[in-house]
């Protein structure tokens, strides 16, 4: 792999950039793998490459139906943060936000990944309470989060309007420093460049038609496209099409997949410094290193693969992005899309073994997946490479909707009295 | 904005009068206290969540206030038909025949 | 200045002579104009500066496509809009408007340095570098990158106009009116069906504002179109939108048009919206969009003076406007012949027209011939000279696949180029329509519908002004009444890359003008293994400028078709993404904004509330009184008067957004037991029970006070924000699980207005008002509800407390609410009546232990967590949730338990939220074992009290646990909920 | 109404001020603020439709969708086993009676919602551009007849419609969204003014 420097810029400059070499080889399948992982996106990707870097295992092809990075890797807001209630949420969250931290050198690749902070607005007594219960659970947990005041966070974010008439007026923020955004392409493009350094063969437009178990019900390998490919253990995370895959196995998930809608307006100079989100009014929104306002819209309300929203989810999503940022309503939508986004019951993860021996998922990670992208990626290489979950995703079983022992960020969050 | 024929007012009608209701045509067991958990589990949780022809109720909470079944293609977002509740899960010959 | 406007050309209205200011320069222009038109006729090309290398750059189009041309539009404090297409933006009198991103200055910009050093950043640079070292990232990089985003300034005050929008429906929805549009609504609108007809631009008319010379049946294009328009304003069940642009298509043809109004209006009148967005719901969608000229792709293509010839020829037919004295013309393609015979035909001097053809028509070399203007056919541009505005070219010959190395100079201020046509077929795309590839053309064409929608015209790849008509008018249900003369549309050749005879390493060929995405990034990136082209278009940024690639994307897709050496058909084409243009938040913000943002519930009682200095806090959708300040008191000391006022007098607190069900049917005992945890076949008439509902999961839902009006009929109260949820989940389980049950729901919440009254004094203050109900504590126990009449109105009275002391829920319909309330408080002064809000309501019913649900339970709590086992119908076979309550998590030790907490000491209030760890000093991360759910300071027990969810809890009473907070470690008693007056006596008071 | 125990009279107060601008009657029309009436759901089941109609005297609409106007009086069929039953303080009486005789003959269900909604008049040419500022149904003619009704939303609120001429709507809508409402329709009227949809070219 030629590493990536101003130097190794400046030196192909003189080449007129024509001495790069490919970024990734495009890999034909061979006929069978230790490891096959289904999905090319970040997550995948970087189960694929921390199976070759850290659990010594480089036999591992990822297949993937499309492009890679084609899927919610490049369709959304690019938030990262870890400030969540339960354990195991922290846990999870902070795991891959310390992932995050030293990405770029690690991949040798800039993900661009800004700490410029991520704000969460309080509109309500009850989510003062709840946004309080968050902070105090996150300062014993060791995550950073605290608590501006409506004043505070108008000097961290100076286009938020804090004035008290507003319908939802700003009660005050919680702010965690550490979270931000990265560059979404560059984390699937970074994971790509560095496993297939390592040796794994990544190969595009071949979709997974079918999963083959053998006579004892352990995996065999998967029916693509280009013919059928073998291996004994098989990551799947597929995010909106996990339901899809999980039946080829013939098993069925806590799992319903919706449409999510993102935008962008046209390119400005700098005006947001931090994220922005408000769960009461469904509004998240940062500005790009290019200038856009980045924008994250609700899901629609029903099941669907169309990667198609409705346009009044738009109108409702820019209603409260300049209730919150009055200044924002001149500013123009350049460009809207569509990603399909898999949530389960208690919308947190399922990511761990199957019932299926040899069969491993990654999925269910609903509106958050990116923030997790190195965390996951690096919990499903673990638990593919020992046959167990590591501790910090002992949790997100399959199981615990059996047992009822779900984690509920959102419930935890109850609407109010 | 999806248009919905609600088989009761027996019009098509503009998405934001209607509530998604989940999967269609998963009874509550008559008894769950004879369930054992993973069967209830499965009532509980497990969706089908196809890609294609899904079965899935609605609710025109802001119309006639009826829940009623669709049949939906989720890769179009395409209505096949929708037809009042405690009606029959429609067979796949009924389907392909509306699709045509 | 010299002044290139020609006579006796345009549409543009020059009886009125008006100026406008471009970086501070004052010009003149007409009525008619766009800003690009007018500072053409005024000889300025320079316009702007490109994203990354601060390029010079001049017009590039004269519409919607334009991807050089933006500026800011400033008319005033709040109303500066950036990045503002120069060629669509109309003139008025006294317009303003600025070059972006440049500094100093647009014709010296120090950005430009970034040209010089362009070979630093190519595509996708930014993932090669600034990685070291690390800590650079955060505080030197990164910080430098954000400085340098953006185009246009960003905002700084609130807009000052308002929008509107509108729903919509039509049979036929046209989009575009070109020639093709209007033969649609021509012939669409011809038996009575609603047709709209939608244009972006000011005038209808499409490419026929362009074209004044063709005709059709007999008649000047001109003449044709405003014939056929009369027709259509005359017909009532048409309507014309002009300065309406589609922008995006939407499921089951649903589709978004937003109206502009007043952008172009000189004396802006501030009642007017600024823009509307209508929301169409059409029966038939015909897209006769159109097709947009397309560059090509050679060295030095971005000069200001290079320009698509089509916009030429619109800047001469249009508005009457020159786009240079001497004017070369490079094309593979017969189109840009029209335009060079028009200019030449208007007295410009056309140097020569340079086609990359070997064999050109014999009819327009005859025609060029005729007008003296040479053709060098078999000829490539090599490069382009000048710095501000292009001054030459250089050519050279092209045979066999060779370019000769002999060049040759050509003198000229402006250059226009076509490399073919694209259709627009961004609509369709938007409406997932399937795309086929048609070579000839070299673009991509509609192929299979998704919805109900004809693509006619141009767009459909059908080119030419009669097949246009043709198509459209059969498109409209009609057949083609059309007879047209017109010279042949022609046909052309589609390039990648130009051949050149200079190393193409060292040479700019833009492909995407705006974000600077040269042919070298673009096959850079398919070097570096990028094969899709949706990772082109990303590891490149081409086609994601504010153009959103209109002129660029199909060159893009065949310079890495050739590059990957696949067939262009295979590497699929980017995806076209709603909006078609940008298009301003506030269109879709329409109406909603400020007050009209989202409801704002208010009780009957509110106005008297707001009348006597409440503070409010909103609770989901309603605001609520939370305290009653008097004089300086905060929070802390009106909630303290208030709990002491209600304690030892009287308290009235308007309790009217609790949610109520009337539950009616025979049945309606039976549907409550499957609701409700609690049994209710029992329940007397006229009684009262609290009620607790749970999710099937088991976890707690909601819970109310419920009342047996009849053997038939319940009055259910919800939590304020419950409302809605309970109800459908009623509904839910009533027509889908159990339709034969003979009962109905009905949603009562604003039928009735509910006073409570608290307090020792409670019923002495109530009785005297009271018809038909003995209030006396044996008749009327607690939780018990009454009928009857107060003040002569009707009323259902409830004995029931969330105080723990005498209370009485008074129940009477909304509109007396107010007049009651006042009523009772004007009584009541006598007894020391006091008006509370939520914040005492809390701490009153914190100090009884009875729990909110949504504060002290989360979405995880089971009723026995909860300390709720009580409410749960024990013979019952089944209720909603009864069967989670018996999975194995739920029964496993180690639960989380409601309990009270009592501080050591006890002026410490805890935080509401914060973490319960079993032994202090742990160090980061502890094991936190609960949380605080509330926490009040009680002025009745004089000390600060809590509740809290405490894993095994209940079983650790007594035991002390520790809250670290930043400052100082916190030390509390585990004790029952019930802090005060726990044998419940206050209620019994007479 | 009048106490007869303290002879105190308690005043009605809809919550509601309309802004002049919808109030003034202009050629185009605008808005008004329907007086207290008297309203009640009745459900029971669409078979027994013959049986309560001759019960009750009341002309209820026999489709999903439709009404029945007579005197002072409206009756909307809004889905299969739902009546809304509107009239003026007149009948008050005379309805109690009727729906008490009808509760005790048949399985159904009589809820009194006199003060849950409020009604307002929207009429004039500009009636379907006010309604339709909010409301997202086709409300031409021939779609939506004279006499046809149903539950539909208005921006953020649900509302019940009802078509009683070419242009005159009813429109229910529940308290406490009544102001929010009418502060729409405000502007809608006012932004009618300066809108002039399909108007031609000003050149």
């Amino acid at each position: 792999m030629v590493k990536y420097s101003a130097g190794s810029l400046f030196a192909n400059a003189l080449h007129g950039h024509k001495k790069w070499p490919k970024q990734w080889p495009d890999a034909a399948p061979k006929t069978s793998y230790d490891v096959i992982i289904v999905g090319a996106g970040g997550h995948g990707l970087g189960a694929a490459y921390y199976l070759a870097k850290k659990y010594g295992i480089t036999n591992v092809a990822v297949i993937e139906k499309g492009w890679l990075g084609g899927g919610n890797t490049g369709r959304n807001t690019t938030i990262i943060r870890s400030n969540y209630l339960y354990d195991e949420s922290a846990r999870i969250y902070d795991h891959a936000v310390d992932l995050w931290d030293g990405l770029s050198q690690e991949l040798n690749y800039n993900v661009m990944f800004s700490k410029r902070g991520v704000l969460m607005l309080a509109h309500s007594v009850h989510d003062v309470q709840s946004f309080q219960r968050h902070i105090h659970a996150n300062r014993l947990n060791g995550v950073d989060n605290q608590w501006l005041s409506p004043e505070e966070a108008k000097a961290f974010c100076p286009p938020l309007d804090i004035s008290p008439g507003a319908r939802y007026p700003v009660m005050g923020a919680a702010l965690q420093r550490r979270a931000g955004t990265a560059r979404h392409d560059t984390v699937a493009w970074g994971y790509a460049r560095a496993a297939a350094a390592l040796g794994v063969d990544i190969i595009q437009n071949c979709a997974v038609t079918g999963i083959k178990r053998g006579t004892d019900g352990a995996v065999r390998g998967v029916e693509t496209e280009r013919g059928f490919i073998g291996a004994n253990k098989i990551g799947v995370s597929a995010a909106g099409n996990s339901s899809v895959l999980m039946q080829m196995a013939g098993l069925r998930f806590p799992l319903e997949s919706y449409p999510l809608q993102a935008l962008v307006s046209e390119p400005v100079k700098p005006v947001m410094p931090c994220v922005v989100m408000s769960n009461s009014v469904h509004a998240y929104i940062s500005q790009s290193d290019k200038g856009e306002l980045v924008i994250g819209a609700g899901t629609d309300q029903y099941i669907s693969y169309s990667q198609r929203g409705a346009l009044h989810i738009l109108e409702h999503t820019l209603a409260s992005i300049c209730e919150i940022f009055p200044i924002f309503k001149r500013m123009r939508m350049l460009r809207s899309w569509g990603g399909v986004v898999d949530v389960t019951p208690d919308r947190s993860p399922i990511l761990g073994k199957t019932p299926v021996p040899g069969l491993y998922v990654n999925c269910g990670w609903g509106t958050g997946g990116f923030k997790a992208t190195p965390g996951a990626g690096n919990l499903l290489a673990y638990t593919i490479a020992r046959d167990e979950p590591h501790p910090i995703n002992a949790p997100y079983t399959l199981e615990r909707f059996k047992g009822g022992r779900l984690i509920d960020e959102a419930a935890a969050a109850a609407v109010a009295h | 904005m999806l248009l919905i024929k609600c088989p009761y007012c027996e019009e098509e009608r503009p998405e934001i009068e209607f509530s998604y209701a989940g999967e269609a045509h998963i009874v509550r067991p008559t008894d769950p206290s004879k369930m054992d958990d993973t069967a209830w589990a499965e009532y509980l949780f497990i969706r089908d969540n196809t890609r294609g022809v899904h079965y899935e109720r609605w609710y025109h909470i802001h119309g006639c206030a009826r829940f009623f079944n669709a049949v939906r293609d989720t890769i179009s977002d395409k209505f096949i038909m929708t037809y009042k509740m405690g009606l029959p899960r429609p067979a796949d010959v009924e389907i392909a025949k509306v699709k045509e | 200045m010299k002044n290139f406007r020609k006579t006796g050309r345009g549409r543009i209205r020059r009886a009125r002579l008006i100026s406008f200011t471009f970086d501070d320069r004052q010009y003149q222009g007409f009525v008619g104009d766009t800003l690009a038109s007018a500072l053409l006729a005024n000889g300025v090309h320079l316009i702007g500066r490109s994203f990354k290398y601060h390029r010079p750059r001049g017009f590039l189009g004269a519409g919607s496509e334009e991807a050089n041309a933006l500026v800011t539009f400033d008319r005033g404090p709040g109303r500066v809009t950036s990045n503002v297409r120069a060629t669509t933006l109309e003139l008025f009198d006294g317009l303003v408007a600025y070059s972006q991103n440049n500094y100093p200055n647009l014709k010296f910009d120090l950005g430009a340095i970034n040209d010089i050093f362009s070979m630093m950043f190519p595509a996708g640079f930014y993932n090669k570098t600034f990685m070291w070292p690390k800590s650079f990232w955060d505080k030197v990089y990164e910080p430098v990158i954000r400085k340098l985003a953006g185009l246009g300034p960003a905002p700084t005050e609130a807009d000052a106009d308002h929008y509107a929008s509108l729903y919509g429906h039509c049979e036929v929805l046209v989009v575009g009116a070109g020639p093709a549009g209007i033969a649609a609504a021509l012939a669409a609108s011809e038996k009575g069906d609603r047709v709209i007809l939608a244009d972006e631009q000011n005038e209808l008319g499409g490419s026929l504002l362009s074209n004044p010379e063709a005709r059709i049946d007999g008649q000047l294009a001109w003449q044709w179109l405003d014939k056929s328009l009369e027709t259509l304003w005359l017909r009532k069940n048409v309507t014309l939108l002009s300065r309406t642009t589609v922008i995006g298509y939407y499921h089951d043809n649903f589709l978004g048009l937003v109206e502009r109004l007043t952008d172009h209006q000189g004396d802006i009148n501030p009642a007017s919206p600024r823009e509307c967005l209508h929301r169409i719901r059409a029966g038939k969608v015909i897209l006769a969009a159109g097709a947009i000229e397309r560059p090509l792709v050679f060295a030095g293509n971005d000069r200001p003076g290079v320009m698509l010839a089509s916009a030429a020829q619109t800047y001469l037919n249009r508005y009457g406007v020159a786009v240079g004295d001497n004017v070369a013309v490079f094309t593979s393609h017969d189109s840009a012949y029209e335009t060079a015979f028009d200019l030449s035909d208007a007295g410009v001097k056309i140097s020569s027209i340079i086609d990359l053809r070997a064999d050109v028509s014999e009819i327009l070399l005859q025609q060029a011939h005729e007008r003296g203007i040479a053709v060098l056919t078999g000829t490539v541009v090599c490069g382009t000279k000048g710095r501000l505005r292009i001054t030459g070219v250089r050519v050279a010959k092209f045979q066999n696949q060779k370019v000769s190395n002999g060049t040759e100079h050509i003198a000229c201020d402006c250059l226009l180029m076509t490399g073919g046509w694209t259709p627009s077929v961004h609509l369709f795309s938007h409406s997932k329509g399937s795309l086929k590839w048609q070579d000839d053309i070299g673009a991509a064409v509609p192929d299979m519908a998704n919805e109900n929608t004809l693509s006619v015209g141009a767009c459909n790849g059908t080119f030419g002004l009669s097949a246009g008509l043709e198509e459209g008018s059969i498109a409209g249900g009609g057949g083609n009444p059309f007879r047209t003369e017109e010279t042949e549309f022609g046909t052309g050749q589609t390039w990648q890359t130009l051949p050149t005879n200079r190393d193409p390493s060292r040479i700019k060929a833009f492909v995407d003008f705006q974000n600077d995405v040269t042919e070298k990034d673009i096959n850079l990136a398919v070097l570096e293994g990028f094969k899709s082209i949706e990772h082109v278009k990303r590891y490149t940024t081409t086609g994601m400028a504010t153009d959103q690639g209109k002129t660029s994307n199909l060159n893009a897709v065949q310079i890495a078709s050739k590059a990957i050496q696949i067939p262009v058909q295979k590497i699929g084409l980017t995806t076209f993404r709603p909006p078609f243009t940008p298009t301003s938040f506030g269109a879709l913000v329409g109406h909603r904004a400020d007050d009209l943002f989202d409801v704002t519930r208010k009780t009957s009682i509110d106005g008297w509330a707001d009348d006597n200095g409440a503070v409010f806090e909103p609770v989901s959708l309603w605001r609520r009184a939370r305290y009653f300040p008097q004089g300086n008191e905060d929070m802390h000391a009106a909630v303290a008067r208030e709990c002491k006022a209600t304690r030892n007098e009287l308290g009235i607190f308007d309790a009217s957004t609790l949610g109520k069900i009337e539950v009616v049917g025979p049945d309606a005992a039976k549907f409550m037991n499957l609701m409700y945890t609690n049994p209710w076949t029992m329940l007397a008439i006229g009684r009262c029970r609290y009620g607790l509902m749970l999710h099937e999961d088991g976890y707690i839902m909601d819970d109310g006070v419920i009342g047996r009006l009849a053997d038939d009929r319940f009055h259910v109260t919800t939590t304020t924000g419950g409302a809605p949820r309970v109800l459908r989940m009623m509904e839910d389980y009533l027509q889908t699980e159990w339709p034969d049950l003979n009962v109905w729901l009905t949603s009562t919440t604003e039928q009735w207005a509910v006073i409570a009254l608290n307090g020792p004094h409670a019923r002495k203050l109530l009785e005297p008002f009271i018809d038909g109900i003995d209030l006396g504590p044996e008749a009327f126990p607690h939780m018990a509800v009454r009928e009857g009449t107060i003040f002569g109105v009707e009323t259902r009275l409830f004995r029931v407390s969330f105080s723990g002391e005498l209370g009485f829920e008074i129940n009477v319909p909304a509109h007396y609410g107010r007049a009651l309330w006042e009523k009772l408080f004007n009584a009541g002064k006598a007894y020391g009546i006091t008006p509370y809000g939520t914040e005492t309501m809390h701490v009153l019913r914190a100090e009884k232990g009875y729990i909110i649900v949504g504060q002290d339970t989360d979405g995880t709590i089971t009723p026995d967590d909860a300390g709720m086992s009580w409410a749960i119908g024990k013979k019952k076979p089944d209720f909603v949730g009864k069967r989670s309550l018996a999975r194995a998590d739920i029964q496993a030790p180690g639960r989380k338990q409601l309990v009270g907490l009592l501080t050591t000491d006890p002026n410490i209030v805890l935080e509401e939220g914060a973490q319960i760890v079993a032994t202090p000093g742990q160090s980061v991360p502890m094991t936190m074992i609960g949380h605080v759910t509330s926490s009040y300071w009680s002025t009745t027990l004089n000390r600060s009290i809590a509740l809290a969810v405490v894993k095994s809890g209940r079983a650790q009473t007594g035991s002390n646990i520790y809250v670290p907070m930043p400052e100082k470690t916190h030390e509390a008693k585990i004790c029952a909920t019930v802090f005060y007056d726990p044998k419940g006596e206050r209620l019994n008071v007479v | 109404m009048l106490s007869e125990k303290t002879g105190i009279h308690l005043s009605i107060d809809q919550g509601v001020r309309l802004a002049p601008i919808l109030t003034n009657e202009t050629e185009i029309g605008g808005v008004r603020l329907i007086d207290e009436q008297v309203r009640y759901s009745l459900r029971f089941k669409p078979e027994d439709i013959a049986a309560v109609r001759k019960a009750s005297q009341l002309d209820l609409p026999a489709n999903i969708g439709m009404s029945s106007i007579k005197g002072g009086q409206l009756v909307l069929r809004l889905g299969p086993d739902e009546w809304l039953l509107i009239s003026d303080l007149s009948r008050a009486l005379a309805l109690k009676q009727t729906f008490a005789t009808l509760s005790s003959k048949f399985t159904c269900s009589v809820v009194d919602i006199s003060h849950r909604n409020l009604g307002f008049i929207v009429h004039g040419e500009n009636a379907e551009n006010i309604l339709n500022t909010g409301c997202p149904l086709d409300l031409s003619l021939h779609v939506f007849p004279v006499g046809k009704c149903t539950r539909t939303v208005y921006e953020n609120t649900e509302i019940i419609l009802l078509r009683k001429a070419e242009h005159e709507f009813h429109v229910e809508v529940w308290r406490s969204f009544a102001p929010y409402l009418s502060r729409f329709f405000e502007t809608s009227v006012t932004d009618k003014a300066q809108i002039r949809m399909g108007a031609r070219d000003d050149k």
